[in-house]
């Protein structure tokens, strides 16, 4: 019972929060939104027993992305008024489109009538172990039969690092591009002045 | 095993057309005109040793190339003739284009070169999709001569001729796909054998002609060959008229009729009606053109409806006289296109109104000019009458009607053509610029000599012509005789009559004046 | 008692307002970015309760995969986000139009 | 299967992405000045993953599929065939990048490294039998794809592409994911093989919902229509060395990855797919059409045409059939080749100030100014529209033949009919480049490895690349029998 | 040697034509002329030995030609009595043309041009007449056409020239057009196009129908129909007539060998020679009747109207064709090939005659400028008076004697009247009344140009000649020769003698030009008297080469005196009338004009043919092409074929670019929309 009405609490509030989010007009809010979705969504995964995932749902989004997000809302210093208000022209269209898409969803999947949506049968070998939390299961799993996979993602992320320096890395704009420190240190007041004496109306021939 | 001449006939050219792209314009006129004649000499050696009457394919040669593709060479008696019709009309064109073309002359070369190879690559191939290769490759060729070297509205009718030529042909593929399948072969000789389901014959059919109505062009798709020819060089015009036309009759002959027997019969009167049409519609189209090359093309399609009349009689006569059609009109439409260019060369212009009284000042090309108008408006004699007398025989046993349209042709044809001729030829001087031409030179003899010795041989002992296709077109029409069509002129026995109609009771002679 | 479904049908709905974010937004295309990150969330949900009711932890083991393709594709998205404001000055939906036709 | 032969058969991924990491560090510590360098030992580890594939192809001639880390990734010959193209490609617009990037912006040596891993991801794209495998192999090609989009970073135009590649790319990604989640909801595994059997077993609706999704984000990948919205600015966009890339090896990566899926896990399905991917195929074909004519931007109408390409493999696809297949990786060959050409070409039209000639304006009288130039589009263009005897005729063939062979007449007849409004705009080039007249006369000059693409994909595609078709064919069909090996 | 005879005149063409300008005219003139003396004299022989009978036909074959499938027709020259006949008709005008030439060409800058025509029309011509099969009759039926359309069109300066020689052939096509199908159907029906074979296979098909056109028709009417329609064109019958007038451009010696002597006689003996195949052809027969009798009283009509002394000749010698053709289908061949004969020699002989006044007069056609011209060129009187007498019939029955024509024609008139029939009464009323019409407008030639007062003076021809002092002619100086007989003058004008002439001085015809008048009159004199036993009485002498009718002709021998003396009668009855109109009252020819003026109009019009042809051929013709080159090719198939799919394309590229629209919502949309169409087709 209590099980119901959680799943019910974070499936409304997920679900709203997800509305905000795209509808919110302050890109803060829209990422304080999100933030919310993902710890009602790691709600729901707590509740089918899967607290790895969303502890690492919490950890990743809500640390890492959501923050990374939010740093760039205020890095870019959007002037929130200017920007336009509204949605877009086609908005009954795409609004259509995507609750035709939904209802098809919904009821092809047959997710109306409670407990008839046929699964389909796992193979046995990654079946959780009994006894075994969920944190030390995935980790058995992961670390033995998907360590290829784990190594690309590792790979992936690196792409991703490499990918987001490569493109916003800028040289430090400060640095001189003639300085030359150990001339600028060598260097002594005999040569650095020259003494003249001009003649009256004439300029100085360097 | 002889030589294979055939493959080198395609060699030659080809060799010289890459040549050809990296020599200087004198020098590429010259290789051009030697592989050209090269290629006619082996093209002699491969009448002479055409053994009439012997297998029907000859000149066999197969290698299995890459995959799908079989490079399989082989002619009947139709293809030697076509093939030498090629190689006849190609050092004419490289004559014709002698000193006209002073533009990136090795690449005009290499153009006609490879038009050669393919053209040749066409009638001699004896795999469906190397006949295909060869059929489609042209295009390429044929674009760009009329596009570099054209007129002013050069860029349109290249587009035109390309793109309508390639729908049409596009079709032919899949139908080729098809048939391979379901043959199992690709093998032309064997698939001319082959029954194909009444049913798919349809289809197959009305795919192969979407292709060859095209290229024969068949009224109403004939519409880009008036702005191809307009706009093409003079020798252009000539392969285009002289050989790439007879492509539509030769895939009759080779692919339609053979293979799709039942359903050439079926859709016969859909090849009638659109003939019948075209002779008199382009015929009247052709009576009132001002510019000559357009007129001439014109002229080409009304002829050419009498080459798919005559196929589809199904009958020795119709066929024999489709391809005698098909080889005359090549030469005298040929001709004509170089009569246009010899004139066009000196004035640069095609507007028949800026000619006149030609016979003053040129009589001798007036001579030719003559004989070539002649010859087109089918004067027993020439090639060409020959070819429609029995095209039009033949479908006579088929259907009165068509031939009577068809024959009016004939009339027609005078017209325009003998208008166009009093138009240049006759008249007085208007135009002192065309009055001041000078006669045809040494070099435009050369080019149209040979044609009019070929026009009369035709005419006068088409023998040659006709023997050694004659065991091919027996062969075909003993495998379109189950489905040969009713003869609406079918004849019912009657009662002869007891005496002849001004009988006059033979009487006692009265008394009366004697002289 | 909570069904697979109603994870389903919840997971449907993320879906669903993830690519309504998408295409019914032109503020901002940061928004856009979130609205992917919906759908990712959308198809986490999935994995997991399928995962869940089928007791088979591929399923999680997956969804962990995209949690760190998400990240790194965030990542990515900010950065070249943040290259186009540079260079446009505006990251405004309606903005990004300069290539078309 | 022990671990060791598991390394064996991943040997090419290893070995790109161990290079991809010293590489990177070489870069990190050198600077820019070692970019050329990094190049060179990108395109030389690319062409030692070419021969290890290839040697890997050839023990897998027989059918004998390998299988490394259980279920997750297979070399049969289908993925060695298409990874050889892959790293062909590849190579071909490494060779293809410095020169520009030296003139437009900078060159870095982070770009071969994220074409390296990028090549590493789109191997393991088209090796997966796991949709994890895909996933992963998938998002790390596109992420570092996205990048490379954006990676003249100084050019508006540029981050515009990204960002819309991005966004785009992402919903695609979704699209997928949520494909995938549901897929493997109603059969319970991920496996190729698995998600086979259970759905012989059961195809419930979901299954379908899945399979539609994943396809049509897929779709999204090769750049099929309606998915193609992102081809023409994003090719268009991109720095002209990225879109040959992205024309060339993540397409066949994708096609083939595409391929797979429809013939292995779904390939019990064909009657659930095959009406879209014919829809998508003939749509394709025209839409392509359509957008490259009246285009002026020549980069911008490469991109239309290549979504008219994918029309035609899309055509082998939908015959379902080991010729569909085999066709199909024929069709990508030498659609490859193809692509490249034109993409040096273009990549040769500069001016002698070094400024970009991308608009037909700009070629006009090609013929007269570099006549070799002008020849090598001529037989590009015309192998592209398909004109026998270039080669371009023989890719249409074999498709046309495998949707004949599976009795598919009308698609054939329909999107070889279509295929002619392709032509127009290909015979444009010629039109433009031959008989206009030139306005510059000034010849171009570039980097002897430009010419040298180019005259190898024109070598390719002119007539004499037909010799190459047996050995090829051979290849092609033991390829699509490995598809089927398993049914 | 009937090679010789054929293919002498053809070499001597190439010789003349090839040699051209660049060897002396006199060269290509003894080349042909010569040529033509020896094929005419080798000629003579086969017709006297065929003259004494029972010489057997022979055929001479030359070289092989087509062989398709059953098809099979070679190159071979047959002689018979028939093919004699027109052998020693066709070398020996051919030869008497052929030096009249001379001079009258001589100040022609194209003379070899000329010559070599003549020799090649003469070889065609012989072609023709010798062929073996409907094919090589083809051959030369085209070949004379060919030499025909060329020597009208001689002086192609003229515009008139060159219109009259592209309408003798384009109306000649037209008759062809009947004469292929018939070729066609014939060979249908027998399997061959071998003549005699299919003479002998005719009568067992005279009761078979075939299909012709979706109708059930008698086989053989509709072939000879067909075929007939071939000889109404050639012989400018009723309908496919309007080109002969106009062929009067050509120089007059042509005039004289072509459109009178030889070539548009081509059709009766096609007729002539298919004679056992038209008797099995009663409706045909009917037609070639009809046709022929309407012919000859239209032309005669027209005949009497024309101011143009070659137009008057042209019309008479299509009224005489059109005796010929209803003699041919009453069944009496014999005397339409006598016709033929005996017209060849007094028809051409009026022709040269013609063109020796042309000459004479400085190029001036209209007889309303002549006129006393008795005088002045004498011999050329003499000949022409030979010629109408001949033409008119003089002759008297019952003393047996007369002029060729009195023989032939009489002949004609009678067996019309023998024959019957309804047709055959008809053809005979018709026969007598143009023989009327025949006399007066013979005499009117005569009388307006040889008797009255000059009236040269008004000759712009003359003027011109006067003027410019130099009395030679002047040849092929279009604006001079322009035809001025076109506007419609009723009366002669007659001013006194001295003021006609104008100061000119009219000179008789050299030698060479007065040598065949005297040899063609002796023909209009003798011709009939000496050959009449054998072409009208003599099976032996047809010897089969023709359907001889010898019950009919024992009729025609006992028709009655009023019968037999109706020509005469008419005769001398059109003779008062032309003396009375032109002799002795000049102004009642324009009394009568007015006096009947639609009739004469109609008449003078040439019962407005060419202008009913104008509007109904001609001016349609060009219509229809303009509309089937602009609204059809252009308007229609272009624009919505190949332009009107380039338009849609086009369309649709601008489309798809705007649909392309740069913004990411709307690709967003597009995808989301492609997914959700493929959701729904799986689902549903």
């Amino acid at each position: 019972m209590i099980q119901t009405i959680a799943f019910y609490l974070f499936a409304v509030l997920v679900i709203a929060s997800a509305v905000m989010v795209i509808t919110a007009r302050n890109p803060v809010h829209s990422v304080l939104w999100l933030i919310l979705a993902f710890f009602n969504a790691a709600g729901l995964m707590v509740l089918v027993g899967a607290e790895f995932i969303a502890m690492l749902l919490v950890i990743v989004y809500v640390g890492a992305v959501a923050v990374l997000f939010l740093f760039v809302v205020m890095m870019l210093d959007i002037d929130v008024a200017s920007l336009r208000a509204g949605f877009v022209r086609n908005f009954p269209l795409g609004l259509v489109i995507a609750l035709i898409l939904l209802a098809e969803l919904v009821l092809g999947i047959g997710a109306y009538r409670a407990g008839e949506i046929a699964l389909g049968t796992p193979m046995v070998a990654a079946a959780a172990p009994v006894g075994a939390s969920n944190t030390a299961a995935i980790g058995a799993l992961l670390y033995s039969e998907y360590l290829f996979l784990f190594e690309a993602a590792g790979l992936i992320l690196l792409v991703a690092m490499v990918g987001a320096i490569v493109l916003t890395h800028r040289p430090p704009k400060t640095v001189r591009g003639h300085q030359n420190i150990s001339k600028q240190v060598r260097r002594t007041p005999e040569e650095a002045t020259v003494m003249k004496r001009p003649n009256v109306g004439e300029g100085i021939e360097l | 095993m002889e030589l294979p001449i055939l493959s080198i006939m395609l060699a030659v050219p080809l060799v010289a057309a890459i040549a050809c792209l990296f020599l200087p314009g004198s020098t590429a006129r010259m290789v051009a005109l030697a592989a050209t004649l090269i290629d006619l000499a082996l093209g002699i050696m491969l009448w002479l040793n055409f053994d009439i009457g012997g297998a029907q394919w000859q000149f066999t040669e197969r290698a299995a190339l890459f995959a799908g593709f079989q490079y399989a060479l082989g002619i009947d008696g139709i293809a030697l003739l076509l093939i030498m019709l090629s190689v006849f009309l190609m050092p004419i064109c490289i004559l014709a284009s002698w000193d006209s073309i002073t533009r990136r002359v090795g690449e005009y070369m290499a153009a006609f070169l490879l038009m050669e190879v393919l053209m040749i690559g066409v009638f001699a191939a004896q795999d469906l999709f190397l006949f295909y290769i060869f059929f489609e490759a042209g295009l390429i060729p044929m674009y760009l001569i009329i596009g570099v070297w054209g007129g002013d509205n050069r860029i349109y009718a290249s587009y035109k001729f390309f793109l309508y030529t390639l729908l049409g042909s596009v079709l032919m593929l899949i139908a080729m796909l098809w048939m391979a399948n379901a043959a199992g072969t690709t093998d032309i000789p064997t698939l001319m054998q082959y029954d194909f389901p009444a049913g798919a014959q349809i289809w197959l059919w009305l795919a192969f002609f979407a292709s060859f109505a095209v290229k024969m062009p068949m009224w109403p798709v004939h519409t880009w060959l008036p702005d191809a020819h307009v706009q093409a060089p003079t020798a252009g015009s000539v392969i285009l008229a002289g050989v790439l036309l007879k492509l539509g009759g030769y895939g009759f002959i080779r692919f339609s009729l053979p293979m799709f027997p039942d359903a050439s019969a079926e859709l016969a009167w859909l090849v009638f009606a659109l003939s019948m049409i075209a002779v008199i519609y382009t015929s009247l189209v052709a009576l009132v053109q001002a510019d000559m090359k357009k007129l001439i093309a014109y002229s080409s399609v009304a002829h050419m409806a009498i080459v798919t009349v005559g196929l589809f009689a199904f009958n020795a006569q119709g066929l024999e006289g489709a391809m005698m059609v098909m080889l005359g009109h090549g030469l005298v439409s040929g001709a004509l296109f170089l009569c246009v260019g010899v004139i066009y060369d000196r004035l640069h212009t095609r507007e028949i109104a800026r000619y006149g009284g030609l016979s003053i000042n040129m009589p001798r090309y007036a001579l030719l000019f003559l004989l070539f108008t002649m010859a087109s408006i089918g004067l027993p004699g020439t090639s060409n009458f020959v070819g429609e007398f029995l095209a039009l025989a033949g479908i006579y046993e088929v259907s009165t009607f068509v031939t009577l349209v068809c024959t009016t042709g004939i009339i027609l044809g005078a017209a325009y053509m003998l208008f166009l001729y009093r138009r240049v030829a006759f008249g007085e001087q208007r135009n002192a610029d065309a009055a001041r031409m000078p006669d045809l030179n040494l070099r435009e003899w050369a080019m149209l000599g040979p044609l009019a010795a070929a026009v009369l041989w035709m005419g006068i002992y088409p023998e040659s012509f006709l023997a050694p296709m004659r065991g091919d077109i027996a062969m075909l029409e003993a495998r379109l005789a189950p489905v040969a069509p009713q003869y609406d002129s079918a004849l019912t026995a009657g009662t002869p009559r007891e005496h002849a109609a001004n009988y006059v009771a033979a009487e006692e002679h009265g008394p009366e004046g004697a002289h | 008692m909570i069904g697979i479904e109603h994870y389903v049908v919840v997971s449907a709905i993320l879906f669903v307002l993830g690519v309504l974010g998408i295409f019914l937004n032109r503020k901002n295309i940061i928004v856009i970015l979130m609205a992917i990150e919906l759908i990712l969330l959308a198809v986490n949900l999935n994995l997991v309760a399928f995962s869940a009711f089928l007791n088979d932890l591929v399923g999680q083991i997956f969804a962990m995969f995209v949690l760190t393709v998400a990240a790194g594709e965030a990542a990515i998205g900010l950065a070249i986000l943040v290259i186009y404001f540079r260079g446009r000055g505006t990251i405004a939906v309606d903005s990004v139009d300069r290539l078309k036709g | 299967m022990g671990y060791a032969n598991s390394l064996y058969l991943t040997g090419a991924e290893i070995g790109l992405s161990l290079t991809g990491l010293v590489l990177l560090l070489v870069t990190a510590w050198t600077g820019r000045g070692a970019a050329r360098a990094i190049t060179i030992a990108a395109v030389a580890a690319l062409f030692g993953a070419l021969i290890f594939t290839g040697v890997l192809l050839d023990e897998t001639m027989t059918g004998l599929a390998g299988r490394a880390f259980g279920d997750l990734f297979t070399v049969d010959a289908f993925s060695s065939l298409a990874k050889i193209l892959i790293y062909v490609a590849t190579i071909g617009c490494l060779i293809l990048a410095p020169h520009y990037f030296e003139r437009h912006g900078e060159y870095r040596g982070e770009y071969p490294v994220l074409i390296l891993f990028n090549a590493v991801g789109m191997g393991m794209m088209v090796s997966a039998t796991n949709l994890m495998t895909l996933y992963i192999g998938l998002e790390m090609s596109s992420l570092a794809s996205y990048v490379l989009a954006s990676f003249a970073r100084s050019d508006t135009r540029s981050s515009e592409a990204g960002l819309k590649y991005f966004v785009l790319g992402g919903l695609a990604s979704g699209i997928i994911l949520y494909g995938i989640s549901l897929v493997y909801g109603f059969s319970g595994t991920t496996s190729y093989d698995g998600i086979r059997l259970a759905f012989a077993a059961q195809f419930t609706t979901g299954a379908v919902f899945g399979m539609v999704f994943v396809l049509a984000g897929l779709a999204f990948k090769i750049s099929a229509v309606p998915f193609h919205m992102w081809t023409p600015d994003v090719y268009e966009g991109a720095p002209t060395p990225v879109t040959t890339f992205f024309a060339s090896a993540p397409k066949v990566a994708a096609v083939a990855m595409l391929v797979r899926i429809a013939f292995e896990p779904f390939g019990g399905e064909t009657g659930g797919w095959q009406q879209i991917v014919v829809f998508a195929a003939l749509a394709s074909i025209v839409v392509g059409a359509l957008g490259a004519i009246g285009q002026q931007s020549l980069k911008r109408l490469l991109a239309y045409s290549s979504i008219n390409n994918v029309g035609f493999i899309l055509i082998g696809l939908a015959a379902a059939t080991l010729e569909g297949a085999s066709a199909v990786l024929t069709y990508l060959a030498i659609y490859v080749f193809m692509t490249l050409g034109s993409f040096a070409a273009l990549l040769i039209l500069r001016d002698p100030e070094g400024d970009k000639l991308t608009t037909f304006a700009d070629i006009a009288g090609l013929a007269t100014r570099s006549p070799a130039l002008a020849w090598s589009l001529l037989f590009l263009m015309f192998s592209l529209a398909g004109i026998p005897p270039l080669l371009g005729f023989y890719a249409k063939f074999v498709i046309f033949q495998a949707a004949v062979e599976a009795d598919m007449i009308a698609l054939a007849a329909i999107g070889i009919a279509a295929s002619v409004i392709g032509a127009f705009y290909y015979i444009k080039f010629v039109k433009v480049m031959f008989f206009d007249d030139a306005v510059d006369t000034r010849r171009f000059h570039a980097p002897a490895g430009h010419w040298a693409v180019l005259a190898i994909c024109v070598i390719v595609n002119s007539p004499l690349g037909y010799l190459l078709t047996p050995w090829f064919g051979r290849m092609a069909d033991a390829a699509g029998l490995s598809l089927f090996a398993f049914a | 040697m009937i090679k010789t005879i054929v293919f002498l005149p053809l070499l001597a063409a190439i010789i003349a034509g090839f040699a051209n300008k660049s060897a002396p005219a006199v060269f290509a003139k003894a080349v042909t002329t010569g040529a033509l003396f020896v094929s005419c004299a080798l000629s003579w022989p086969i017709f006297l030995a065929y003259l004494g009978g029972g010489v057997p036909a022979t055929v001479e074959p030359v070289l092989m030609w087509v062989r398709s499938g059953d098809l099979a027709f070679d190159w071979a020259l047959r002689v018979d009595t028939l093919t004699a006949v027109m052998l020693v008709v066709v070398t020996t005008v051919s030869a008497l043309v052929h030096l009249y030439s001379w001079d009258y060409m001589d100040e022609d800058p194209d003379q070899p041009r000329f010559f070599a025509y003549l020799s090649l029309f003469t070889f065609a011509m012989l072609m023709l007449v010798t062929a073996d099969n409907l094919v090589q009759m083809f051959f030369g039926w085209e070949g004379v056409g060919l030499a025909s359309y060329l020597l009208i069109g001689f002086w192609f300066r003229k515009p008139s020239a060159s219109a009259a020689a592209i309408k003798a052939f384009v109306v000649n096509r037209v008759g062809d057009l009947g004469f292929m199908l018939g070729i066609f159907g014939t060979f249908w029906v027998f399997g061959t196009v071998s003549i005699p074979e299919i003479l002998a296979a005719a009568p067992a098909m005279s009761g078979a129908s075939i299909g012709f056109l979706g109708l059930r028709v008698q086989t053989m009417d509709v072939l000879c129909i067909l075929l007939f329609i071939g000889a109404m064109g050639k012989s400018a019958q009723l309908g496919l007539h309007t080109w002969l007038p106009d062929a009067m451009e050509g120089p007059t010696p042509v005039s004289a060998l072509i459109h009178a002597a030889t070539m548009v006689t081509a059709g009766v003996f096609m007729v002539c020679r298919l004679s056992p195949m038209f008797e099995t052809a009663p409706v045909a027969l009917g037609l070639v009747t009809f046709i022929g009798a309407a012919t000859c009283i239209f032309a005669a009509t027209v005949g009497t109207t024309q101011w143009d002394i070659k137009r008057v000749i042209a019309y008479s010698t299509c009224s005489q064709l059109g005796y010929m053709f209803f003699a041919a289908g009453v069944g009496a061949y014999g005397a339409a090939m006598f016709h033929l004969f005996t017209h060849a020699f007094f028809k051409a002989l009026l022709f040269l005659g013609a063109g020796s006044v042309i000459h004479a007069m400085h190029h001036e056609q209209d007889m309303r400028y002549y006129g006393a011209l008795r005088k002045e060129i004498p011999f050329t009187f003499f000949g022409m008076l030979a010629g109408t007498l001949a033409i008119t019939g003089v002759g008297v029955y019952h003393l047996g004697v007369g002029f060729a024509g009195f023989w032939s024609k009489d002949a004609i008139i009678e067996v019309a009247f023998a024959r019957g029939t309804e047709l055959g009464m008809f053809a005979f009323w018709m026969g007598v009344f143009a023989a009327l019409l025949t006399s007066f407008y013979s005499w009117r030639l005569m009388f307006l140009t040889f008797w009255g007062r000059p009236r040269w003076a008004d000759s712009e021809h003359i003027r011109h000649a006067v003027h410019v002092g130099h009395e030679e002619p002047e040849h092929h100086n279009p604006a001079i020769q322009e035809d001025s007989g076109h506007d419609v003058a009723h009366s002669v004008p007659s001013p006194n003698y001295e003021a006609g002439t104008g100061g000119y001085h009219p000179h008789e015809s050299p030698i060479t030009m007065l040598v065949p008048l005297g040899v063609l009159s002796l023909g209009a004199i003798a011709a009939g008297q000496v050959f009449a036993p054998a072409f009208l009485d003599s099976a032996a002498f047809w010897n089969g080469s023709i359907f001889y009718n010898e019950p009919l002709i024992h009729a025609m021998h006992a028709t009655p005196y009023l019968v037999k003396y109706a020509a005469a009668i008419v005769m001398l009855f059109g003779l008062f009338v032309a003396w009375l109109a032109y002799i002795k009252d000049t102004t009642l020819p324009g009394k009568g004009a007015e006096q009947l003026g639609p009739v004469y109009r109609f008449f003078y019009n040439k019962w407005y043919f060419d202008e009913l042809y104008h509007y109904l051929f001609i001016v349609p013709a060009f219509w229809l092409g303009r509309i089937f080159w602009k609204f059809g090719d252009v308007g229609t198939i272009d624009r919505f074929g190949p332009n009107g799919i380039a338009w849609v394309v086009e369309k649709g590229s601008v489309g798809a670019h705007r649909f392309q629209t740069g913004y990411l919502y709307s690709y967003a949309l597009v995808m989301l929309l492609g997914l959700v169409a493929a959701i729904t087709w799986v689902l549903f």
